[in-house]
């Protein structure tokens, strides 16, 4: 029994080994403010569906209003396509609304993102994702 | 197989010959006490180690083309070395910069380097400002340099270009770096890249402000190299870089270089603008944290006269700023 | 009752090759998720390695775009993520062993174990990620040693490791399990040797996906930008000590906060919180979030 | 109840008889009379005695402080133990004189600390940590008592690796035996354990805890000699799955530094 547990623990950890991919690269403490969550609304201008991360460009206003292009990191690509998320999932060009750990270096305007929405369009139905980037 | 013991050996021999950089003297050596070794780098690239500057070394059918002749009194050995790769005749010199331990065997190398099927001298390759440090008075009242060591292909443009042994070699002026007349080398099929002393892994790089040094061209340059060079997967290999001084290099290692000095740069420039003296910043220790990598307190380039170089480098920039 | 698994003791376990998933159960939240700033405990770290971390910025990994695909050097990759595969090379005609060679998840890196006794390059030969390793049996134990090592870190948070560091290893297997000791001598950030051991268990059924990596303007700034803190500027340095209500000094690491007397000299100074907030679980990846209880 | 000790002391005594006495396996050599078994002692491939310092460089914050209560990170424990973990009261232990709880065999190589190696006879290697004052004795060939009281460390059978199984035997008649065969670890089986903690902050395991342990020597470039414990602890009354660190342990000259100091629930 006790073998049969240990395998089926591992073989889930390994099977899902594509979503490990971030978790190799950077600290998610040292880049994020993890205890923190800031919303932003605006216009997506680049969808970078990759590995070991994704990244969403988006320009959107600051707390002050002022404009500014936000890097919103996302899953690796084998993550989102888990999710069901592939590259058509968004266009540039697209209302999104993201909700995320707002990143330490204030200059960068970086956030991890927790959700992502795109309202419904006359052309486009509505959009949404929810979960944990690792 | 202990590399930390012959690093060391290392960093010693080229503090002792930095002693002979500032001026055109040749420092006193028994060629018998000096192990010189030719090691591939890649495709028709090579490379010559010893005391002195690294040589690069490309052979073919066209015969040799080199980057830097290193120290006078070891021309006879180095050529001795590069006939057991090519006997052909030595058809282009380039010179990195107008430093001895890179320009030193130029007279030398360009008559041991011809023959039989040469058409005339090897073309010496060096930017304009090489030519007129060479020519002109040299500094501390030492004696001139002799006019067979003078580059007789000094190039204006910001590139230089000729092809040689099946491959395209490009020369890229680096303006105001380690000197105002710093060259990079690029072997294009070969995909290796010659620095002279604009990156020297294994110590500081040596702002030479006297001969048109300074810390934005040193940024400059090392970032040119990052957009030249290509590593291959997961950043590791691609172009292959041969340093001024020290071992093999490619990209990965330039970027690590490069980021320390414009860390180190953005520190010294807060503390100018802050109106901090010289005293004061040494006082602060900027460089504390790759001090234990690339610092020294002997010899010729210490940490302090390159945190000394580099805050008047950078205070004359922030005058002109203004 | 367990006592089945006392029934026969050990043969000497001398196979190494095989797939093996690594085990989380020692400094999970460091490992996975990654460390928090300002947490250098456990590292005998001298004052350039310190300052080093103190002016680190993580976004540094997204802005220099030649971090985004630097993988973890082979001395990392032993506490990274770390699902490992281990083969050997045989000499066709003298059936002699000649190497072990290694893949490993995290970008897809692998490394070759020499056991032929082959010498190590030159201090000019080229430095890589994984290094120049040379292999030697002691007893069923194998001695690793690796040299010419490109600069890379000892921790996701800033801290530094030399490229003239030497790496040292052992490799023990026992039954299913594997424990590697990882040995890092570096003269330029550690004033001591950073003894560490990890262990895997034997997963035959695993499967090491590719991790791939591909170059982006993930945060996008100008070229040649380093983002670093100016000395004494990071605000973030103390978090961690708060958050784990410990006293700021233990927090900076250094060979002395590592000996057993160092529990006295800062009993008085410890106040941790009332209830963990922090990364309370914590051991695989699915349950090692921020919040996860 | 009974019978499942009974069961565990018939295997306990196979186990240390197997370790031993068995002749070494069928190799190359003529089959000659079985050799008298080693003591423990005399058949030592490595030298474990003397004084050891824990170097601590991993789990820093839940080893050389008491981690903050319900910080379980790292350990593979099942939502029964977790509820136990948060209820824990380091008074209520006090008063019932358990304070060294968290000081047992699963978790003592874990605690920072001196140890002192000897022979106690030349069948049984004892452990002696300043750290909560605990005595370990790890008995080689001697067949276990009939029945054993629960303590915190429990009751220790050890063996010497055994070389490679069928090593020896030649490959067709051409091969011998390869390198890398000839096991040097010490392996230690304890049961009998009171149920402990694995942590100061309350992480439990139960009596029908079996701990697994590996000692292996290895010296380094510097010239220092460290040896490496791992430690596998299999309850599954509390853990998913076996929980496995693995612990060093630095060669120090004498006992200088050695600190006793009883155990501690806070």
């Amino acid at each position: 029994m006790k073998r049969t547990l240990l395998f089926l623990a591992i073989a889930a950890a390994s099977l899902l080994t594509t979503q490990v991919k971030v978790y190799a690269h950077h600290s998610f403490a040292a880049t994020y403010f993890e205890d923190k969550t800031i919303t932003i609304d605006g216009t997506l201008r680049q969808f970078l569906y990759r590995n070991p991360h994704s990244f969403v460009h988006v320009e959107a206003p600051d707390d002050k209003g002022v404009m500014q292009t936000w890097a919103v990191e996302w899953g690796a690509g084998g993550q989102l396509s888990r999710d069901g998320v592939t590259r058509e999932s968004l266009k540039p060009g697209d209302h999104v609304i993201i909700t995320g750990n707002p990143g330490r270096d204030p200059e960068d305007h970086r956030i991890r993102m927790q959700s992502i929405k795109r309202p419904a369009t006359a052309t486009a139905a509505e959009f949404n994702w929810k979960g944990v980037v690792r | 197989m202990d590399n930390l013991l012959s690093r060391t050996r290392h960093q010693a021999v080229f503090v002792f010959f930095a002693a002979a950089v500032v001026c055109w003297a040749q420092p006193q050596i028994n060629p018998d006490n000096v192990k010189l070794t030719m090691a591939h780098v890649q495709g028709s690239v090579y490379v010559l180690m010893g005391d002195g500057g690294n040589i690069t070394v490309q052979v073919g059918k066209d015969g040799v083309a080199m980057v830097d002749t290193g120290f006078a009194p070891l021309a006879v050995k180095a050529m001795a070395e590069i006939r057991k790769l090519n006997t052909g005749p030595v058809v282009w010199i380039v010179n990195t910069h107008v430093h001895t331990d890179h320009t030193g065997g130029n007279a030398e190398i360009m008559k041991l380097g011809m023959t039989r099927e040469s058409v005339g001298p090897p073309r010496l390759v060096a930017q304009s400002n090489v030519l007129n440090r060479m020519s002109g008075p040299q500094p501390n009242g030492a004696p001139p340099i002799p006019e067979a060591a003078w580059p007789n292909d000094e190039y204006f443009l910001p590139t230089k270009d000729f092809f040689f042994n099946s491959e395209a070699v490009i020369v890229y002026h680096v303006p105001n770096a380690h000197t105002d007349g710093d060259s990079l080398v690029f072997f294009r099929r070969s995909d290796v890249l010659s620095t002279g002393d604009i990156f020297t892994p294994e110590h500081y790089p040596i702002i030479d402000l006297a001969r048109g040094g300074s810390v934005e061209g040193e940024i400059k340059g090392l970032n040119q190299i990052i957009d030249i060079t290509v590593p291959a997967k997961y950043q590791e290999g691609g172009t292959m870089v041969i340093p001024g001084h020290g071992r093999l290099c490619d990209e990965a290692d330039v970027v690590e270089y490069r980021n320390m000095v414009t860390i180190i740069r953005d520190r010294l420039v807060d503390m100018i603008h802050r109106g901090m003296t010289l005293e004061q910043v040494k006082a602060a220790k900027p460089t504390l944290d790759y001090d234990t990598q690339y610092g020294a307190t002997s010899g010729i380039w210490t940490t302090d006269m390159f945190v000394e170089a580099a805050y008047k480098s950078l205070s004359t920039k922030t005058v002109s700023e203004k | 009752m367990f006592a089945a698994l006392l029934a026969v003791p050990a043969f000497a376990q001398v196979d190494f090759t095989g797939e093996w998933a690594p085990l989380y159960h020692e400094d999970g939240p460091e490992r996975l998720p990654g460390p928090e700033l300002g947490d250098y405990t456990e590292l005998p770290i001298n004052a350039a390695a310190r300052m080093a971390a103190d002016t680190y910025d993580a976004d540094r990994i997204s802005v220099v775009p030649e971090y985004q695909c630097r993988p973890h050097g082979a001395d990392y990759s032993m506490r990274g993520l770390g699902n490992l595969r281990i083969w050997q090379e045989i000499d066709q005609n003298s059936q002699k062993l000649i190497a072990f060679h290694t893949h490993m998840l995290a970008w897809d890196s692998e490394r070759t174990i020499w056991m032929d006794g082959r010498p190590h390059p030159p201090a000019y030969a080229p430095h890589t990620w994984q290094g120049f390793s040379t292999g030697v049996w002691d007893g069923n134990m194998l001695t690793i040693t690796t040299t010419h090592l490109k600069v890379n870190y000892l921790r996701r948070n800033g801290v530094p490791r030399s490229d003239k560091a030497i790496f040292t290893e052992h490799w023990m297997r026992h039954g299913d399990y594997l424990t590697v000791v990882t040995v890092i001598e570096d003269p330029v950030y550690l004033t001591e040797p950073l003894v560490r051991s990890d262990n895997w268990s034997l997963d035959p059924g695993q499967n090491i996906g590719i991790f791939g990596c591909e170059y982006a303007p993930e945060v996008p700034r100008p070229e040649g930008t380093v983002p670093a803190h100016l000395p004494g500027n990071n605000p973030y340095l103390r978090e961690f000590a708060g958050w784990y209500g410990l006293p700021y000094e233990a927090t900076r690491g250094g060979a002395e906060t590592m000996y057993p007397e160092y529990m006295k000299k800062i009993a008085g100074e410890y106040h941790p919180p009332a209830k963990c907030s922090r990364y309370c679980k914590c051991t695989s990846l699915f349950d090692c979030n921020l919040n996860s209880k | 109840m009974m019978r499942s000790r009974l069961l565990a002391s018939i295997l306990l005594a196979a186990a240390s008889m197997l370790g031993q006495g068995v002749p070494p396996p069928s190799g190359i050599g003529p089959p000659g009379r079985p050799q008298p078994p080693k003591s423990g002692e005399a058949a030592a491939p490595v030298d474990f005695t003397g004084y050891w310092v824990s170097v601590v460089s991993e789990d820093w914050r839940w080893r050389m402080v008491t981690p903050i209560r319900g910080d379980f990170a790292s350990i593979p424990m099942n939502e029964e133990a977790r509820r136990i973990g948060n209820a824990w009261d380091p008074d209520k232990d006090i008063a019932a004189g358990e304070q060294c709880k968290s000081y047992g065999a699963p978790a003592i190589m874990r605690v920072p600390g001196r140890l002192h190696i000897s022979w106690a006879d030349e069948n049984t290697l004892k452990i002696e940590t300043d750290a909560g004052k605990q005595t370990r004795l790890l008995h080689f060939t001697v067949k276990p008592p009939q029945s054993v009281e629960r303590s915190w460390q429990g009751y220790s059978i050890a063996n010497w690796e055994r070389p490679v199984r069928g090593s020896g035997t030649p490959g067709f008649g051409l091969g011998a035996t390869r390198e890398g065969t000839h096991g040097k670890s010490l392996e230690v089986t304890t049961t009998e354990l009171r149920a402990g903690y694995l942590r100061k902050n309350g992480p439990p395991y139960s009596e029908n805890t079996v701990l697994k342990e590996y000692y292996d020597l290895h010296k380094e470039r510097n010239g220092d000699t460290w040896f490496t414990v791992t430690t596998i602890v299999t309850d599954p009354k509390y853990l998913n799955e076996p929980f496995v660190t693995s612990t060093d342990f630095k060669k120090i000259p004498d006992g200088a530094g050695w600190d006793p100091s009883a155990c501690s629930a806070k």
